[in-house]
């Protein structure tokens, strides 16, 4: 449990007391919508009450989250929402403080703030709506299009390489990864708990329909048809079992993954383990990134892929205010004003 | 022979190795303590460590001190120390006709002359081309390790204690006690005993030489300057504005955070405030310029003070989300330690041509405060004005300095803690349970200031943003009617400011007359000597010095009206004087300079006797 | 009935959904190609989609146009057309009293009425609160569905195409021939025969209820403008530019790079580039703003002509890079199409309020040429002018547009390749085996523009940096009078520009009198109409419109002299009326209007008869 | 060999060719010596003429090296080297482009660029001189600097982890990923060699010492009697192979690096063999990071640890632009302004 939650009471509210007054603007038939509700609803869950949570986003269609969720909230500017996170952060450790942020703001002019955010610490949690398109300003490519992408600023075609978000925030250090989507609410609610029980920066990527600008981009994983083949759900000390009615398994050949049949002879028992807390599976796991294709394609990992413990910044930073202020004395103003040489006209 | 002086200027410069900066500081305290005033300007090469003996390589320390007010560092030196040969090429120009030059000899020889750039076979000690001053050749390197030859240090560790000797030899021109050093030296080196010692005997071997060298007749004797009375303390600029910070913050019960990316001349008020984290002061090295901003609005909206600072090109990059402080309404003090430009231009060196940035560097209409000060010690009351403006008035305010202020010192009578006024964020009310009022963020008092409503105070619930805002409820809204009406409340609430500042005064001079020099910022000291050698000769000229850039003084117009001619000195190509001629609508003339260094006051004066 | 008309302003408005834009499009179109002049102002909602029927989700698209000149489209409508209830709620304050209202019937069940948030109950098609307007009920949506019965068509295609009616009944009412708009279903849809077929027939239909409706029995006549002989089209703001890069660069035989950041309202820029690879332009959609910059200046190094765009927080983040291309002395040429401000402001409306920033927005004195279109056609040459004044005197420009004209059309009388003057760039000379001279990078010609001299090229191998430059050689620079002497150099070669200008022309009334209006980009067309319509009521009232904004005409200051009363209206607070003030002392005063709306005339014209 | 060098010929130059007559300012004793000697050595080696290279970069000791190459240069802004050389590249793809940035530069204000330039693929060199503090603003820690480093920003000691900058750039889809250290020129020159031979961004991190604000960060690396305990220089094909004459190994425990004796017992057979194309193997090489201790400790990797082939972004862009000039034609001025709709007046 964060700070936050630990000192503060549960004020026993439901997902719509975090509903503002204002009308949700988003198309209607968005991903935003579900993952709106999934987070009003996770807000009364974790007993926090309104006015200890922040919400502070960019600018895109994304970042217009705040204006929907009674509590405090900054609607800031392209990308810099960490930024402002932080120094929020550092000041009042005792708030549950979230950034929302799309593709474009989180990883095109915001990649450099979400990178240091990471290898920092803060006690924060990231939610990156990727729907790898920029939506509000109608339908370019962002840096997690497919190369291809056929947009107002690639009619041709992209010819970018994309990010893969979470080798990236792996890389950058980040100490909780994890991915989940709009279309599955359950699975949203748990992994938002999660990111929310996280003591550090948790990254939290939500695949995110975008129905007027790149409409299906992720219906490979959220339709009925392909979601059980395309889609490995991880569980901690569990096995990497998927496909129709846990059919399929992942086991490790060295350090490739491979896919069996649990059907045709395979055993749990060879299968990969899921642990959250080993970084070079989880390297492995932010691997399975090829688009899904068919039956040989591997699987899209969702849930937490890594996770780790390590001191947050803000506490760090209150540590050695206290520190000094032990070996040094409170500070005092006119000791600090006189310094250590002075002298008397009169 | 003792002769009686009302000021000297003293350079001491040599090569960045030579513990220059140290031994200026050194006679800056000293002199100070003795009750003097002082001015001084420390001047470092571009380089961090050029190349040992080279022009770029020179570092000078440059201090006028007095028995009269001082109000600059001097616009020529009446003393010299040069190091070595490069030292003497590079400030030459400055000195003084018939003024002193104390060489120091072994900083003379074919190698450093040779890096001097002193053509083949000339040694400025040995030919005539000093003739016209008066040249002290002291062996300072032999007469220090001499003066060790029993301290059994190494030859390396007893030259690097040769910058005492000088210091020694100067306290003893000008008749200076080496109490202050000596006590320096003793803490300084207070773990290490052999240093100490070291440092105290070359210092006292100085003083000697100058009882003993037959060269010098001459001691001078600078009597007390008329300061007020009080307690006094030498201060730079970014350690002023640190202390300005700190005492402003803990005035108004804020915490302080200051979010920063270092950057030459502003890192110093990093590391100041970073000393101080006993007074709970959060620092913050952020990834850039734009994280460094954006992070103090965010503490700004916790509640704390959110402050950042930079010089010229990162304050470019704070432009964008300096226009969202203004339209969230919400405390920042944003201080820039102006340097030289365009782009990375002059980092080393002083300039004022960030005005027009600081005013008008945002997209769209974003009025905000603009203050800037005018010499280190003035620093702090400037500084602790800048904060109360943001908190009261909740508003980014930019704090506008230079790198001649920030690395300038002069002594400060600083004020008791008691004393400083208190500052009164405008904290909105936390919702009684059973409440059924509706908050609104943006419904303003008669000062046209809104509430500053903090996250953790219940019920007061709201989402601030970039996009225009409703009246009163701070709602999105794309009415353009209502756009207008907050354009214009945005300009309106920061014009009103003034009508919460003190009038603007004349500084010196008459009331009326033929011509006011109207300055803001780091000019001050050089327009305040030249008007008051003015007025010593009998001209008619007077000073008025803005703090208050915009929202500009009340008053001003009624004080231009009773002047014939305006002049206008900048360190930039006229950026002041261009609002001055626009809102006024007189001839104002401005006064340019851009050479990355100060106003001597005689080019001023020189410019006030061709308008008369 | 016929009557003959000599303009006419309708507005078409609808749900986001409902093909506004494509209906206004093409009445336009048509419009010009029967030789009418016509200017456009479509009007997005700030939603992507809004809800369906809600007063967020209206879009509208104004269009006047006459059998005279037309400079804005249209300060009132004279006909409406209200797709819903929220549409004509949204509009009416634009209609004129006894306009016409084409309202679709369907559009005003109890639904839209409630979204359009009208009182419960109350219709206004069937109340009396349109008692001002001569009301037209027409069932679109039932009459659509009527006229595609037989097409196989399900119901939610039908009713796509009911904006098809509406165009084609206003063609009846202003007795248009439908064959523009065949042609272009016809290419639309060439792939999908079945949708070609229903729109047709559907826009028939429109055209048919004209002639069979009772309701209206007069059709109006307005003849072709008298327009200068030529070729025409229709073209946007930001198309124009497009291809005035496009033109320019092939002019000057440099490739065109052009990268940038997508953001409203210059995202459309970025888009019409990046269709004509075939040109061989290079598009980069960058990082962010300043990456964009990084990269265009880049691009200019190697010898393309760099561009970047963006509005108003975009530009704010290439603020220190654009220092940086101040000083390398490279082309470089930066659109900014504003937007509401300050920060995110109003995305999709339109202000002038970015003129400071373009002036002043970077550190240090750091000037560059600005220039600003007035109109989407004006957009072509102005481009063209902005190219070539960064290639041939090597500096970077501004050039300013705003989302009014990057939306807006009207007719454009273009030209022929060979007939715009070509592009000189200035070259640098690759040296020749065995030639010792020295290449001096900062060495200038007369007009005071240093050479391009691109890697690849023989021995004129340079470095170019932010640091201050030794004049000539171009070398890091700290030197004091070098310092002064480039950067008065650099703001020199800036106003050396205007000598290579045309002089500022009146561009309609007296060349002396009362009243001088004098104007800078968009608001060109109000201010035309008011200043034609004055002068035809017998008022004395004048016209200049600045394209450049700095440096500014050699001869303005002639100008102003010739006129009692200088009124600068601007859409902000009053940004040049403070640079005119300023430069030339005199008492210019300002008419602003921060709605993120263009002027009306009659503002205009009020705002004269009051001064006169 | 890249697109410059092949097309270009070898005019015979020597380094000293590559020299300037512009003083060289740094610090003595700075590292950076020793890299400016080895690049002006490499690019003789490479056989390009001076007039075909480019050297940009931002701001910082490490970035004044551009005025010391007797090339083409650009000392551009801070951080945002590769911005310039991004475009440069687009519309130059025969020059031959280097970027030179600091651990600040690179890494700190200049994140973002860094990480887009790594996917992109641009055919670039970007060589990251990290010596693990900001030199030129005298002293400040940086992102590379480790916690706890007592700086003027921090004299309580920094409280951020540092990024490891090969693993930033491996999550940011580096093709290219190398280190190297300012004072083993000869190592230095062979990877300055590949970077230079690689088609694509390369990213070559240079330990680089600041003796006067950071001295002796990677002595352990550098120096005599700890050199050979503490790195472990890579080739491609070869087992993991280090310490005294040879003596120790690398081998790998499921994921697990482990360190065995060759001279008790361990043969090289069990090694672990380098490849340079395997992104897992090369994500476990990044992650070697950790202080070097004593002879427990990993050493820490020197040399190519990551290589892949993929299209540059260069040749993309004019792929595209040759694929449309086919498809539509090579642009007509004339056609373009006068649209697909005029009409006359006359
Ligand atoms: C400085 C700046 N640059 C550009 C923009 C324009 N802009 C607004 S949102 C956006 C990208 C939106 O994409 P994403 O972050 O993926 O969010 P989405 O709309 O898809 O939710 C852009 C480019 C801006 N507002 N500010
Ligand atoms: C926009 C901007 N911010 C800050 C600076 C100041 N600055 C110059 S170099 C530098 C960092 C230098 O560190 P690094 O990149 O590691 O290079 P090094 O000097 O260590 O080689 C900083 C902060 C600047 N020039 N511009
Ligand atoms: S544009 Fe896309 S992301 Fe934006 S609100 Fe509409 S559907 Fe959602
Ligand atoms: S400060 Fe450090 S990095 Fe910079 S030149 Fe000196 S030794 Fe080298
Ligand atoms: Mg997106
Ligand atoms: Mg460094």
């Amino acid at each position: 449990m964060s700070t936050a939650e630990a000192t503060l009471g549960s004020p026993n509210l439901t997902s719509k007391d975090f509903a503002t007054d204002q009308d949700v603007r988003w198309c209607p038939g968005c991903g935003d919508y579900s993952i709106l509700k999934q987070v009003q609803t996770v807000m009364a869950e974790t007993g926090l009450s309104k006015e200890e949570i922040v919400f502070i986003s960019g600018i895109g269609c994304a970042a217009r989250f705040p204006y929907y969720m009674d509590t405090y909230g900054i609607h800031s500017i392209h990308g810099r929402a960490p930024g402002f996170a932080s120094g929020l952060k550092s000041v009042r450790p005792d708030l549950s403080v979230w950034v929302v942020s799309g593709d474009g703001d989180c990883l095109s002019i915001g990649g450099n703030h979400l990178i240091h955010a990471l290898r920092r610490n803060f006690n924060l949690n990231l939610l990156l709506f990727n729907n790898e398109i920029y939506g509000l300003t109608k339908g370019q490519y962002s840096p997690t299009s497919p190369k291809g992408t056929i947009t107002g600023s690639t009619p041709y075609g992209s010819i970018d390489t994309p990010f893969n978000p979470l080798a990236l925030s792996l890389g950058a250090g980040g100490s909780f990864i994890a991915r989940s989507m709009d279309r599955d609410p359950k699975h949203l609610r748990e992994t938002l708990l999660k990111a929310n029980t996280h003591l550090g920066t948790s990254l939290l990527e939500i695949y995110q329909n975008c129905n007027v600008f790149n409409d299906g981009a992720f219906f490979t994983y959220t339709d009925k048809g392909t979601k059980a083949q395309s889609t490995l759900f991880l569980e901690s000390g569990q096995p990497l079992v998927y496909g129709e009615n846990g059919s399929k398994g992942i086991k490790l050949d060295g350090f490739k993954p491979v896919i069996v049949s649990l059907e045709e002879g395979a055993s749990k028992d060879e299968l990969w383990v899921h642990d959250e807390h080993d970084k070079v599976k989880a390297s492995i796991l932010t691997g399975f990134f090829e688009h899904y294709q068919d039956e040989n394609s591997l699987p899209r990992p969702f849930g937490v892929i890594y996770q780790e413990d390590r001191p947050q910044y803000q506490e760090l930073m209150s540590e050695q205010i206290e520190q000094t202020k032990k070996a040094k004395g409170e500070g005092d103003l006119d000791a600090l004003l006189s310094g250590s040489s002075t002298w008397i006209i009169d | 022979m003792e002769t009686q002086l009302k000021e000297v200027t003293i350079l001491f410069a040599g090569d960045s190795g030579d513990g220059i900066q140290l031994t200026g500081g050194q006679f800056t305290d000293t002199a100070a303590q003795l009750g003097n005033d002082v001015s001084t300007f420390p001047n470092f090469p571009a380089e961090i460590r050029a190349p040992i003996g080279t022009l770029a390589g020179v570092s000078g320390f440059q201090l006028k001190f007095g028995s009269v007010n001082i109000y600059t560092p001097g616009d020529e030196c009446d003393v010299m120390v040069a190091m070595n040969a490069a030292a003497l090429k590079a400030n030459l120009s400055t000195l003084k006709k018939g003024g002193i030059i104390i060489a120091n000899e072994s900083g003379f020889d074919s190698k450093n002359l040779r890096l001097a750039k002193y053509d083949e076979g000339a040694n400025p000690l040995e030919n005539h081309s000093l003739e016209d001053y008066e040249v002290h050749k002291v062996d300072v390197t032999k007469l220090t390790r001499e003066a060790l030859k029993d301290s059994g240090l190494g030859q390396k560790e007893m030259d690097r204690s040769k910058n005492m000797f000088v210091l020694g030899f100067v306290y003893w021109i000008y008749n200076r006690s080496l109490d202050n050093s000596i006590n320096f030296i003793s803490t300084k080196f207070g773990k290490k005993p052999e240093l100490r010692d070291a440092n105290i005997a070359v210092l006292k071997a100085g003083y000697h030489f100058g009882d003993t060298a037959e060269a010098f007749s001459t001691r001078y004797e600078i009597g007390p300057a008329p300061l007020p009375k009080g307690t006094y303390r030498t201060i730079n600029g970014n350690q002023a504005i640190g202390l300005g910070l700190i005492a402003a913050t803990q005035k108004a019960g804020l915490e302080l955070f200051y979010g920063s990316y270092p950057i030459t001349p502003a890192s110093s008020l990093l590391h100041e405030l970073a000393k101080h984290k006993n007074f709970g002061v959060k620092t913050y090295q952020a990834e850039d310029e734009i994280a460094a901003i954006c992070s103090a609005i965010g503490a700004s909206f916790g509640g704390a003070l959110g402050v950042t600072g930079s010089s010229g090109p990162g304050i470019a990059l704070k432009g964008e989300a300096l226009g969202l402080a203004v339209i969230l309404e919400i405390p920042l003090v944003v201080v820039n330690v102006q340097r030289g430009g365009p782009s990375t231009g002059l980092p080393t060196k002083t300039e004022q041509a960030d005005l027009f940035q600081a005013l008008y560097g945002r997209n769209g209409e974003a009025p905000l405060p603009v203050i800037a000060t005018r010499s280190p010690a003035d620093c702090f009351e400037t500084t602790i004005e800048a904060c109360r403006m943001a908190v009261e008035h909740m508003t980014p305010v930019i704090l506008l300095s230079d790198g001649y202020i920030a690395n300038g010192s002069e002594p400060w009578k600083f004020p008791q803690a008691k004393d400083i006024p208190v500052i009164t964020p405008p904290m909105a009310k936390e919702k009684l349970n059973g409440s059924t009022e509706e908050f609104l963020p943006y419904k303003r008092d008669d000062k046209l200031v809104r509430k500053w409503a903090l996250p953790g105070m219940k019920g007061l619930q709201h989402r601030i943003g970039g996009i225009e805002k409703e009246n009163e409820t701070g709602n999105v809204s794309y009415d353009p009617d209502n756009h207008e009406f907050m354009t214009k409340l945005r300009a309106e609430r920061i014009e009103k400011i003034a009508e919460y500042l003190p009038k603007l005064e004349i500084d010196n001079g008459p009331e009326k007359g033929d011509v006011l020099i109207l300055g803001w910022g780091s000019t001050y000291g050089s327009i305040k000597t030249a008007v008051r050698d003015l007025l010593a000769e009998g001209q008619e000229v007077s000073h008025a010095h803005l703090r208050h850039v915009h929202p500009l003084p009340k008053n001003l117009g009624e004080i231009l009206k009773n002047f014939k001619h305006v002049l206008i000195p900048e360190m930039n190509m006229g950026q002041l004087v261009q609002i001055i001629r626009s809102k006024y609508l007189i001839d104002a003339i401005g006064l340019n300079k851009i050479k990355g260094m100060p106003f001597s006051s005689s080019e001023i004066k020189n410019k006030v006797v061709e308008l008369i």
